[in-house]
């Protein structure tokens, strides 16, 4: 076990900030569901360096990480969908275009 | 030795693409990019000796989700070529956020103390986790299959034409 | 000579052992040249097997087939390997150059990265993974970016239309196959290929769970796109699908991934339903394991030939009705049955064949009242039917 | 049976969330079932709260032992949080009156929703459900065991409030400033969610000092709170001990949800939804949840009295209150719409209510909480009965006449107007009333002139009178003359599932105060409600002078208003005499005001809305100019922008500056050029102007509508408060 605990947290957290900058900076309505997915699999990686690290004879991380997957599946779908719908109706897909909220 | 070199080769290549997905001017190159990180984090859960992990990685992330993200942005492509601009004004406080965020995470991790134990993973990993999750877990996994199924039928009605638009449309 | 192929390796080993190499080095070298004959092996088998299936092809359909080059034509593959080579790259304009040369390699890669898990007899394994099943199905999943790609990046129509009907095609018939492979794995309690075949060993998965096994030979037809799922490629509507703008040695690999994947179908079919390596002595002579196990692979892809061969195209609605209205229910729903039955008898203790019979019978029931419920099911759209046509008769004879 | 009641206490929210569910998953398309569902999960829920609270009324020392249980709901790291219920005299009293104005309302939608009729509403299976949840809600408020529950019972409402007020999401109306029904749902949920904001705040705090949010362990746990007493609290709080800033966050969010002033704004305009709506949460039970609330930290607030003398956070109650409850009424005296005038009456006695806590006044707030919310459902009814009635016509000036046409509405619309405006002895409102200003008087008596209590009964008293002067304006106005109105003459009286329930209401208007005449008068020991709500708190002993005083000003305000308005009713077209004396009086600016509900609306509008978008927009221009040159261009492209900033700096804020002392300069000589009529006038003006201003100038990303700004603001606030917490 010669890699730190550490570094993986690091590079979670690295994965994680690269991800919120494509949250933040995308302009089209995909790239920023990229970004989220990014930053789930962040997320992912914290739980299972921790699990190795912290508690490896549980499975508690790794089922928790298999949770993150659902909802990451079920965020995608939805996005998705949603996506699809806004451009048939608007026919756009940039994000600074979706602002209906602001009427 | 060895272990570290692999590890610092998939980190490069997981960071890399992952910037390489936020940066990029053509949505459907980061698409792929998308796949590379992908990949990468799996090389980092094998890693860390989840390989069960590793392998539902693949199979959702590239084999749903990313298939998924590259046919809908094929769906909607009419409308951003890659000569508009992609990212948007507000990306450089963006930028300097995250890596203020970055930096404070970073900060955190080193200044914190983990309570780390050295130790072998269980010898049968999927059994465990089919026990657990069937028995301690039993209430998060049934709502999480509660969610999948909203999910999909939430997507569903999002997404399908409704009967008056397709009727004028025809 | 009983166990040939570790013998080789051993004393490969002791070799690369003997010149200096460390215990580490020494393993990473046996894994490359593992890696790279099996691969050789997978591009012979491939070059025979075209040979083969075009002579088939050529039986079924009343024709000769190739008869030229060499006796019987076997050299004919070795023509078209040359001819292939030494064609002209084509890459259209407006194409994605780095896309469009990757896909042909994903898409082969993602089938030969398939074989990295299977034993191929008792004691020569490559990767004996706790997640085999997974893997397998997990690796699949690349071939279907790799039609993306190469739809997306030839800049063309056809291709994409192609690429976008594989793609919807190729997702949905992922869940039967995956929920009939869940099967054997609860069967057999792992998802370890080794013990899956070691479990099979007096009675094949195919006696005990025979709907398991079909539900998943007609998905992997549709996973491999052949007849009569073959409407990726459909000429009168898509020229070939998403490889339409490919030639020369990119277009021999999408085509040689096609051939090593029916092969690889066939290679599944025999690990999960027809007891893998398992035969008359194959413990004893592991040599002979190998043999059993791709004997019984070339069986399983000449009846997959068979079969598409003899049935035409299917429309693409009634493509995906057949799956989603009839694979899917029908897979889960003996997935259930399976599971619940198993567990029953586990309490029991009843003797093995008693097991086995029971789930023989439960899988027949199952099949014949499925089918004979689609078959009350009503078709969706009523076929439109016109008048029959004038035809010209003429003067003096009587028009029935 | 006791035993059997407390223990299945929990199941009461449960009937009304499977109808909602039931409802809103399969039912929609039968309206009778859905209706069926609601109102018989309501009839079960009130059996049960009904055997609960009588069974809790035979168990003798109650108050000190409340009866609670609870499970474990979830755990995250070793904080185990709980779910269960408190069965306590306060509970009991709430338990009382919730189920049953809910059932009455829920019967009485029936009739509103205009079932059986072709004007049904087409959501008309929805309302139901909606309403069910709403009961789900409050029902859970009531009965939970600890402080999360509650925030989630809480919100859970506020969810329905904005469902409920926007219910006829597709009304639009003309006249672009009148508030649509989605808006002011929006601006419901919004406004109370400052408010949610504290309470959210409050309830971190307490369980950063706990560690644990039950109300066994907290709020009736003495040592603890006197630990938190004693406890100072945090820098931004001054000296002041945790107990008090805690009390003082959670009676935020009552604020918001009672709608106290400055939080108000949100009420009135709450009437734009179905009336059964505004009877059932902006005058029966929803904004009584925030006086249930600060009722429920009272422990805190007694300790905080008993342990800090000098604190102020009880006069911060009580003048708010005190101030609310006048301020209401004024308001309330120059409106038109017939709800509307009951709206600013709920403000009002909301403020009473307050008021009554923060003067220490437990049981009488406690007291006036369920009476009010008898008469309060009551008269909303009536109005819903008039506005079916007359066809939708809601302004009283075109109302009139409508006693012999709506004799049913008119009694019992009359016996709710008596017991609101405190109508001596007979109504439930007067003894109730009579014992927060009894009170009020004895604190002042207490302190002298001087102090703060005197204030809160001077508003208090005046507010009474205003009370009784605005009920008769508005029962003459509505019932009596002749109609003025079109609609009013082809008024009819509503069908019985609209009327049944306003008698049954009339009757509790009436008699409910019995339970609560002083001990002076019905012997010693006779004060049941005391006996069973506050034994351990002091009880107000009777005060002749203020029951006479404030007989006196009931009888005094109702004999004036129908002097004003029902002697001599008035015309169709005719000016409201109010308006017409104030006038003559030169104070025809400050019914203009009053009728403008003292313009709220707009400062809020031009200092918040307006600034927030106008800040945005500053914001905008510097991030666009900025980022237009990126900064990876080099040592040439930072010395350019380093300019810019300053360029920018000079433009902008300089200039900004320099304009806004000049403006502000001409303002004020503008304000010091206007002499008396227009003072109030340019005054609001000018502030709008200025402060509007100064938002163009300063405040626009975080109305942008655009999700990756509020992302990005979100992220920045983050890291700020990180910044905050590694300074500290």
């Amino acid at each position: 076990m010669s890699i730190p605990l550490n570094w993986y947290l690091v590079l979670a957290a690295a994965l994680f900030s690269i991800g919120l900058y494509g949250v933040l900076s995308r302009r089209h309505a995909i790239g920023m569901l990229m970004g989220i997915e990014l930053m789930l699999n962040a997320v992912n990686i914290n739980l299972v360096a921790f699990w190795r690290y912290i508690d490896p004879a549980k499975i508690t991380g790794q089922i928790f990480a298999i949770f993150v997957f659902t909802v990451a599946a079920a965020e995608v779908a939805v996005g998705l969908a949603l996506v699809i719908a806004i451009y048939r109706n608007r026919n756009t897909v940039v994000v600074e275009e979706i602002d209906l909220l602001k009427e | 030795m060895v272990p570290v070199l692999v590890f610092a080769a998939v980190s490069l290549v997981t960071l890399g693409a992952a910037i390489a997905v936020v940066t990029n001017k053509n949505v459907l190159h980061s698409a792929y990019f998308l796949v590379l990180a992908f990949v990468g984090v799996a090389s980092v859960y094998v890693l860390l000796e989840a390989p069960f992990i590793a392998v539902i990685q693949v199979l959702i992330y590239i084999g749903a989700i990313a298939i998924l993200i590259i046919f809908a942005i094929m769906l909607t492509r009419r409308l951003m070529s890659k000569d508009m601009e992609q990212r948007n004004h507000q990306w450089f406080w963006s930028a300097l956020g995250a890596l203020v965020l970055f930096g404070v995470l970073g900060w955190l991790v080193y200044s914190a103390n983990w309570p780390t134990v050295e130790g072998a993973v269980p010898k049968d990993p999927i059994t465990l986790m089919g026990q657990e999750l069937l028995t301690t877990y039993v209430i998060p996994f049934e709502i999480a299959s509660v969610l999948l199924l909203a999910a999909l039928v939430g997507s569903i009605l999002i997404g399908r034409e409704s009967d008056q638009e397709s009727r004028s449309a025809e | 000579m009983a166990d040939l192929i570790n013998l080789i390796e051993n004393w490969l080993e002791s070799l690369i052992l003997g010149w200096g190499a460390s215990q580490e080095l020494t393993l990473f070298i046996l894994q490359a040249i593992g890696s790279v004959v099996v691969v050789i092996i997978c591009f012979v088998i491939v070059i025979a097997l075209i040979w083969v299936e075009r002579k088939l092809a050529g039986r079924i359909q009343d024709r000769f087939g190739p008869n030229r080059a060499g006796p019987f034509g076997i050299f004919q593959s070795f023509a078209d390997i040359i001819k292939i080579f030494t064609k002209e790259y084509i890459t259209p304009e407006g194409a994605e150059k780095g896309f469009y040369n990757v896909a042909p390699v994903l898409a082969i890669a993602s089938v030969l990265a398939i074989w990295a898990v299977f034993p191929f007899a008792v004691n020569v394994i490559g990767a004996d993974v706790h997640v085999g099943v997974l893997y397998i199905v997990a690796v699949g999943s690349f071939g279907i970016l790799a039609i993306l790609m190469a739809g997306w990046s030839s800049n063309n129509r056809y291709s994409l239309l192609g690429a976008s009907r594989s793609v919807a095609m190729l997702i949905s018939y992922e869940i039967p196959m995956v929920v009939s492979l869940l099967v054997p794995v609860l069967l057999s309690h792992s998802m370890k290929l080794s013990d899956i075949i070691g479990a099979q060993q007096p009675w094949w998965y195919l006696i005990v769970a025979p709907l398991a096994a079909l539900v998943f030979l007609i998905s992997s037809m549709a996973e491999i796109g052949k007849a009569p799922f073959d409407l990726l490629e459909a000429e009168s509507e898509l020229v070939a699908g998403y490889h339409t703008e490919y030639s020369g040695m990119k277009f021999g690999m999408f085509y040689v991934a096609e051939f090593l994947h029916q092969y690889t179908v066939g290679a599944l079919i025999t690990i999960f339903f027809l007891g893998g390596w398992g035969g008359p002595m194959a413990i004893q002579w592991p040599i002979l394991g190998f043999i059993y196990f791709h004997l019984k692979t070339f069986v399983v892809y000449l009846v997959i030939s068979w079969i598409r061969l003899s049935l035409p195209r299917i429309r693409i609605d009634e493509m995906l009705n057949l799956n989603w209205k009839f694979l899917i229910p029908v897979s889960f729903i003996n997935l259930v049955v399976v599971a619940i039955a198993d567990r029953v008898m586990m309490d029991f203790d009843i003797a093995r064949w008693i097991y086995v019979g029971i789930m023989f019978g439960l899988n027949i029931f199952i099949l014949f009242v499925s089918l004979f419920l689609a078959g009350k099911a009503k078709p969706e759209v009523e076929r439109e039917t016109f008048p029959t046509r004038p035809v010209a008769v003429p003067p003096g004879t009587k028009s029935k | 049976m006791k035993e059997f009641f407390f223990n299945i206490t929990w199941i009461i929210p449960v009937f009304p969330f499977l109808a909602f569910l039931i409802i809103i998953l399969f039912t929609q398309g039968n309206r009778k079932l859905s209706h069926s569902l609601s109102i018989g999960s309501m009839v079960l829920s009130w059996l049960v709260g009904w055997g609960v609270v009588f069974s809790a009324i035979g168990t003798p020392h109650l108050g000190e032992h409340p009866v609670h249980k609870s499970v474990p709901w979830f755990e995250t790291g070793t904080a185990v949080f709980e779910i269960g219920y408190w069965i306590d005299p306060l509970m009991a009293i709430a338990l009382f009156m919730v189920p049953f104005v809910c059932l009455m309302i829920f019967i009485y939608a029936v009739g509103y929703m205009g079932f059986g009729t072709e004007e049904v509403d087409p959501n008309y299976s929805r309302f139901f459900a909606y309403i069910a949840l709403f009961a789900t809600g409050m029902l859970g408020l009531v009965i939970s065991e600890n402080l999360l529950t509650l925030f989630m019972s809480w919100e859970i409402m506020g969810l329905c409030s904005y469902l409920l007020i926007g219910f006829w999401f597709e009304k639009n109306y003309d006249d672009p400033n009148k508030i649509t029904p989605r808006q002011a749902g929006l601006k419901a949920f919004l406004v109370t969610k400052i408010g949610d904001l504290f309470l959210v705040l409050g309830i971190l705090y307490m369980y950063s000092q706990a560690g644990t949010l039950s109300y066994a362990d907290t709020l009736f746990n003495h040592e603890f709170l006197t630990h938190l007493a004693q406890t100072p609290a945090l820098p931004i709080f001054g000296g002041w001990s945790a107990a008090s800033a805690i009390a003082l966050l959670i009676f935020g969010g009552s604020v918001g949800k009672s709608a106290q002033f400055p939080l108000h704004v949100w009420l009135p305009d709450a009437m734009e939804g179905p009336t059964p709506v505004s009877a059932l949460i902006h005058a029966a039970t929803m904004v009584s949840a925030g006086v249930f609330l600060v009722a429920r930290i009272f422990p805190l607030l007694n300790i905080v009295v008993e342990l800090d003398h000098h604190n102020p956070t009880m006069s911060i109650i009580a003048f708010i209150g005190a101030f609310t409850a006048l301020f209401a009424s004024i308001i309330a005296l120059a409106q038109n719409d017939i709800k509307g005038v009951l709206a600013y009456s709920t403000i009002s006695q909301l403020g009473y209510m307050i008021a009554a806590l923060g003067i220490g006044a437990y049981v009488a707030a406690t007291f006036h909480l369920i009476t009010h919310a008898f008469f309060k459902a009551l008269l909303f009814m009536g109005s819903g009965s008039v506005i079916i009635g007359c066809h939708h016509e809601q302004d009283m000036m075109e109302l009139g006449g409508l006693r012999k046409k709506m004799p049913k509405t008119f009694w019992t619309f009359l016996a709710g107007g008596l017991a609101l405006s405190g109508f001596p002895l007979i109504t439930a409102g007067f003894w109730s009333k009579d014992e927060i200003l009894a009170h009020a008087w004895e604190e002042f008596m207490h302190y002298g002139t001087a102090s703060w209590p005197f204030f809160v009964w001077l508003l208090l008293t005046i507010a009474a009178f205003l009370t009784a002067f605005y009920t008769a304006r508005q029962i003459s106005l509505t019932f009596l003359g002749k109609p003025r109105g079109h609609h009013a003459e082809h008024a009819h009286e509503t069908p019985n599932t609209m009327t049944w329930p306003l008698l049954i209401l009339a009757f509790f208007a009436i008699t409910l105060g019995w339970v609560g005449i002083p001990e002076e008068i019905v012997g010693h020991g006779n004060n049941w409600f005391h006996a069973f709500v506050g034994h351990e708190y002091a009880s107000t002993p009777l005060s002749i002078p203020v029951m006479l005083l404030s007989s006196g000003l009931a009888i005094g305000g109702l004999g004036l208003g129908w002097l004003v308005y029902g002697r001599k009713p008035l015309e169709a077209g005719q000016m409201d005499p109010l308006q017409k004396g104030m006038e003559r009086i030169r104070l025809g600016w400050l019914y203009t005001a009053m009728q403008n509900r003292f313009y709220f609306d707009e400062i809020y509008a031009a200092i918040f809305i307006n600034g927030s978008i106008k800040l945005a927009d500053i914001f905008y221009n510097f991030d666009y100019n900025w980022v237009i040159n990126p900064i990876v261009n080099g040592v040439g492209a930072v010395t350019r922008g380093i300019s810019n900033i300053f360029n920018q700096f000079d433009e902008k804020i300089v200039d900004a500056l320099v304009n806004l002392t000049g403006l502000s300069g001409v303002k004020l000589a503008d304000l010091g050029g206007i002499t008396d009529l227009k003072v109030v006038d340019g005054f609001v003006n000018g502030i709008a102007d200025v402060t509007g201003w100064i938002g163009e100038k300063i405040f626009r990303p975080i109305q942008t509508g655009k999700v990756q700004n509020y992302l990005l603001i979100l992220l920045i606030s983050m890291l700020a408060i990180i910044g905050i917490y590694l300074v500290y």
